[in-house]
């Protein structure tokens, strides 16, 4: 239960996002991540507040799922200086050292190395702390994530990499960026990491196979390669659905069978089967985190601007 | 003649110089979308389809790796990043190989007619990693050729002119130029390499300025004008090689030097100007030469900060009456409201 | 016979080389080859004249087995204006457009990009030349190479990769870079490309192997990974044995087990067991090739260096 | 004060600063090695042990970024590049990622104590992609510190300064430097990173030098002492932060500004310096600066090319001459032969 309301809670702030995006005040290239919460909250949930989290430019779901804030992540969209980047960073520079989101980027690669790089530093100082790296099927076109691959493998790092595979890099194709019948999972286990694909709409799958990961990591038994089959139902930047600017590079189809697969309604009827809640009060709940999410956009757009004279703090 | 847009200027020099050069061909990520890199590829990947214009994986360094391996076996590979910041994974491909491709093998394997397009400067809240300007630390190296189209013409010319050359070329254009009209000449017109352009003849004060920045030093010079001061505008156009004539010679003529560029000052082309005439034409300079450049600190996305990030037009003039001892005061609301719609 | 002449060629030159370095008067890092030269010879020899090929920093072998000259190498190591690069490129950057030497490179990854590239505008006129990479197992630690992988079994570029495991990257051993139980044509295969291990000190499998290869190219069935395994006799970079300067990073003993698997031992004792020559014929060789390296040698020597007034040609 | 080789003293300030914080680690390849970067992690090697003193796969992108994950959980990372030159390949990480970190986010995610060690320049013969200067491109970003220690005690100095610092800082180290001797006091005193230093002082020439080019400029002092022109060296040591004060306070006595580096001129720190003096102390100077730098042409290996590629002490002195309107053409043999054994 406490999944499906984060699942309301980021799919509310979303869509949020969506609807004011358009208000033209909100002045910084936004990726949302309606479509793809069950992955963000399913792992997690499996993590404790001390592990730390990294993400790349589709970052707002992980930032919320470990705990961060709707109105410091609202306020940093509106620029305020109660962003939690002081309105600095914008939507894909999102931080909560409190709630271990330590950094997400939006240059491919970038933010697994730092992760790689957090695990580390968790090896040295003993403990079982782990460090999680969400990024795109695009972020396996580059060098980069080999390398942290390779490098986590050697040193059994405790880092686990969630690949969110919706299987479009911007507005390009898998087949134009991996040879035919290839497999992500493959080429992880060739750098001798252990992997498995997911359906990443299942909240429970995600969470199960996470629990099985971050145990994996808490023994210090080697990094671990998470594959979740998804789908970004809106366009790659920006607000729209793509039919709403014409855009074809994928089907109207094929974006309606995965809306069909919403993670939400999904969890929704997964609880109402179990009994562990009615229709109804799915509704209420929708309601009633829709009204706080509101409630705190209403005040990020009210909050105040950073102060001209804070230009060079921090440089 | 007719005006084109910079964006359809950038397509039309790319599409005339494809049609006389059959070895040209053109990728990187998203440069056969509908959208076509503000749609500067549109036409040409529409007129000579997925086999000289085609998508590529994020992948900049070994694809630039390929492109020169293309270009060392007669092609003309036009790479094409959306934002310069993603080239950094480049530098070494662009440094170590194509830079020293013909010096280090004393041309004897050739000669590296590689482009590398890449978008430079702001557009709305493009943050730290999204609105770099990378012309300085490019252009640091011989081997490179650094240029930097201003107006609609020299986007085309420069496109025309880069696609002739026999050694690395790389074009950064402003992402807030790409929607600036002017006029523009039907036929292939190469604008030459390291030629820099006066856009503006004047007595009073010269202003070196690039990219946006000399786009923004046309509208101060026209404040500067209404208050009887002739700024003389010279659009650098190249940063390497670097058109030190005319330079010096406007300096020359009006022994006030005002610098601006899309950039930081340190190591900086604002630097590289400024040295330039303390060095060459110290004798006629008449006071303090004048640095325009970013604020010392990364691009914050806040619209609030954004504004005292950026320097602008009235910068310019502010600073252009300043070297002239007058009252840099009383410059009118020259700055253009900025009409940038997102989300990028 | 042929094959074992080149292989004759290519040790009498860097041994000429070792011998001579010592004089402090080839002012240039140098890789020497010396104990993998069959690799070079037997890739290089299933190739044709308009074939290209793409080296590292130890590429000598590939250099003189492609064709290039011992006079134009030395030459070059000399800092002479007769060097295959005028004295400009040094020791690592050899070329020999006329033979298919294009582009060498002391800088890990770069050279396999540009191979990659060669076999896309080859793909592109049509035809059926092919590229070669030869660079050693150290590649395999740098992201480049991945890119490269992936991008060729996309394309179906005709270009194949040979990796020269010689278990040693500089003084650090496999297990420092690789996870236990790596193995680098899994990860070849991973990206979806053709991927075989041979023994890179039998001339004849190297060969075969090279043929095979060469085939699937020219017939646009896509790129291949060859790992040859093989091993450095000398120091990384310079003249000397490893023991000469104590060092202690691998073991005599496996050094002296790797000597006794000299390729061109091999190659000679094959040619005297099919009676296509005799140990005495095998020595005639020997000479006659060690007398017209050491001429080339001397002449380089003397040859002119370049003019000053050249400094800025071909920037 | 007993004296140490440059080597030593980086080993010196490692090692002790090693001992004071145990955050502290050492990475990249070949530090743990019997050689150890020209001998400068030997001792922390055996001293730390593996756990602290650590090789690594050649994977110089991710790595950096992995250096910045370990600094952000509260490690001090020392990442060491035995050439600069494949420090290209790290870009990314160091300018949009390190450079960004604490300003992106407002400090709210920490700050970032990475240190970057890489060895620059020349040695012999190592051509156009081993001995390249890269303080250039980097000292451009705001957010990164660049240092360049010349003598042995800044050698210490900075090491120790850099690993007390809370921002990224990139230590260049000069090849030619490594056995060059000087006196090293035992504690470990910081060497303020973002303050030069004026290592000879005099009236009538200012000459400000980077890294070898210091050294050089010294010897190049002596020569011009002999012939009663006496010159103030400046050894800039930071790049970023520049330390704009020691050198105009030295133009404004002298009056006449000479410039040297180990990279080249274009948006380089000769134009950067020559520019700050246009700018900020130009009613003093009174002749036109002077830059000296590498020759605008890529590296090439010949010993016959490099003797011309390469600024020399007597290059130095000869335009500290002519700067003053002296006859330059006099200078005695006063460069030093190259004694530098292969093979690198
Ligand atoms: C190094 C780099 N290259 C290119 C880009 C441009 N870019 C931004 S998002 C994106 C697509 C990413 O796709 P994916 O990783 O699958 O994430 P998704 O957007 O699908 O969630 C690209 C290519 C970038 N940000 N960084
Ligand atoms: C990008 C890069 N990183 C590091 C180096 C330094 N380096 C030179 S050779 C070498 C080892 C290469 O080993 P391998 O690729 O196996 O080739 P081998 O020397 O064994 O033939 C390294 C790390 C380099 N040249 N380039
Ligand atoms: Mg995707
Ligand atoms: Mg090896």
């Amino acid at each position: 239960m406490a999944l499906h309301r984060e699942l309301l809670r980021i799919r509310s702030s979303e869509e949020t996002i969506a609807a004011r995006y358009k208000d033209q005040e909100m002045r910084t290239p936004t990726h949302l991540g309606t479509g793809q919460e069950a992955v963000a909250v399913g792992v997690c949930q499996a993590l404790r507040l001390d592990d730390v989290v990294f993400s790349h430019h589709r970052c707002h779901n992980h930032f919320l799922a470990k705990g961060g804030s709707v109105f410091q992540l609202a306020s940093e969209l509106y620029g305020r200086a109660t962003g939690c980047s002081g309105g600095r960073g914008g939507s894909v520079h999102l931080t909560d050292r409190e709630r271990g989101v330590v950094f997400t980027s939006a240059i491919l690669g970038e933010a697994s190395a730092v992760a790689t790089g957090a695990a580390l530093s968790f090896q040295m100082d003993g403990g079982d702390r782990v460090a999680v790296t969400f990024f795109g099927e695009g972020s396996m076109d580059e060098g980069a994530i080999y390398e942290c691959l390779n490098y986590a493998a050697i040193k059994r790092l405790p880092v686990l990499y969630v690949c969110e595979n919706n299987l479009y890099a911007t507005e390009t194709r898998l087949d134009v960026r991996q040879a035919p019948g290839s497999d992500l999972c493959e080429r992880a286990r060739s750098f001798r990491l252990t992997a498995e694909r997911i359906d990443g709409n299942d909240i429970v799958a995600v969470l199960e196979a996470s629990q099985r990961a971050v145990d994996q990591l808490r023994r210090g038994e080697g990094p671990v390669f998470l594959e979740c089959m998804t789908y970004r139902w809106r366009e790659h930047v920006g607000p729209y659905f793509d039919h709403e600017l014409d855009r074809t590079y994928r089907s109207q189809q094929e974006v309606e069978e995965w809306i069909e697969r919403c993670p939400i309604k999904r969890s929704g009827e997964r609880l109402v089967q179990q009994g562990l809640a009615t229709r109804a009060e799915l509704d209420v709940w929708a309601e009633a985190i829709q009204a706080e999410v509101t409630t705190a956009f209403d005040q990020a757009r009210q909050a105040p601007w950073p102060e001209v004279s804070t230009l060079f703090d921090f440089v | 003649m007719r005006t084109l847009t910079y964006a359809q200027a950038l397509s039309e020099g790319l599409v005339q110089a494809m049609d006389r050069d059959p070895a040209i061909f053109v990728t990187g990520i998203a440069v056969d979308y509908p959208s076509g890199i503000f749609g500067t590829t549109v036409e040409a990947a529409q007129k000579f389809g997925p086999k000289r214009v085609f998508d590529s994986p994020a992948m900049e360094n070994a694809l630039t790796g390929i492109c020169i391996g293309a270009a060392a076996m007669g092609k003309r590979p036009v790479m094409v990043h959306p934002r310069n910041d993603f080239m950094f994974l480049a530098f070494d491909q662009l440094i170590n190989v194509a830079a020293k491709w013909s010096y280090m093998f004393n041309g004897r394997t050739g000669r590296m007619p590689l482009v590398v397009r890449a978008v430079i400067g702001k557009g709305w809240g493009q943050g730290a990693t999204h609105s770099q300007s990378l012309q300085a630390p490019l252009a640091h190296f011989p081997g490179l050729s650094v240029v930097m189209p201003t107006f609609p013409e020299d986007a085309k010319g420069l496109t025309i002119a880069a696609l002739q050359h026999d050694g690395p070329v790389i074009i950064l254009e402003h992402r807030s130029l790409f929607g600036v009209t002017g006029p523009v000449s039907e036929d292939p017109t190469p604008t030459p390499i390291g030629k820099a352009k006066v856009v503006r003849s004047g007595r009073h004060v010269t202003i070196v300025a690039t990219s946006f920045m000399a786009y923004e030093a046309v509208h101060a010079a026209e404040e500067l004008a209404r208050q009887g001061v002739e700024a003389e505008i010279i659009d650098l156009r190249s940063i390497r090689p670097l058109d030190e004539e005319t330079i010096l010679a406007s300096v020359r003529k009006t022994g006030h030097l005002v610098v601006a560029d899309t950039s930081w000052e340190l190591c900086g082309v604002v630097s590289e100007v400024a040295a330039l005439a303390a060095e060459k034409a110290f004798q006629y300079l008449k006071a303090p030469v004048k640095r325009i450049a970013l604020a010392n600190c990364p691009a914050p996305v806040s619209q609030k900060l954004e504004e005292v990030f950026y320097p602008k037009a009235s910068t310019i003039a502010r600073a252009a009456l300043a070297t002239l001892g007058y009252d840099p005061g009383n410059i009118g609301e020259i700055d253009r409201m900025d009409q940038f719609k997102g989300p990028y």
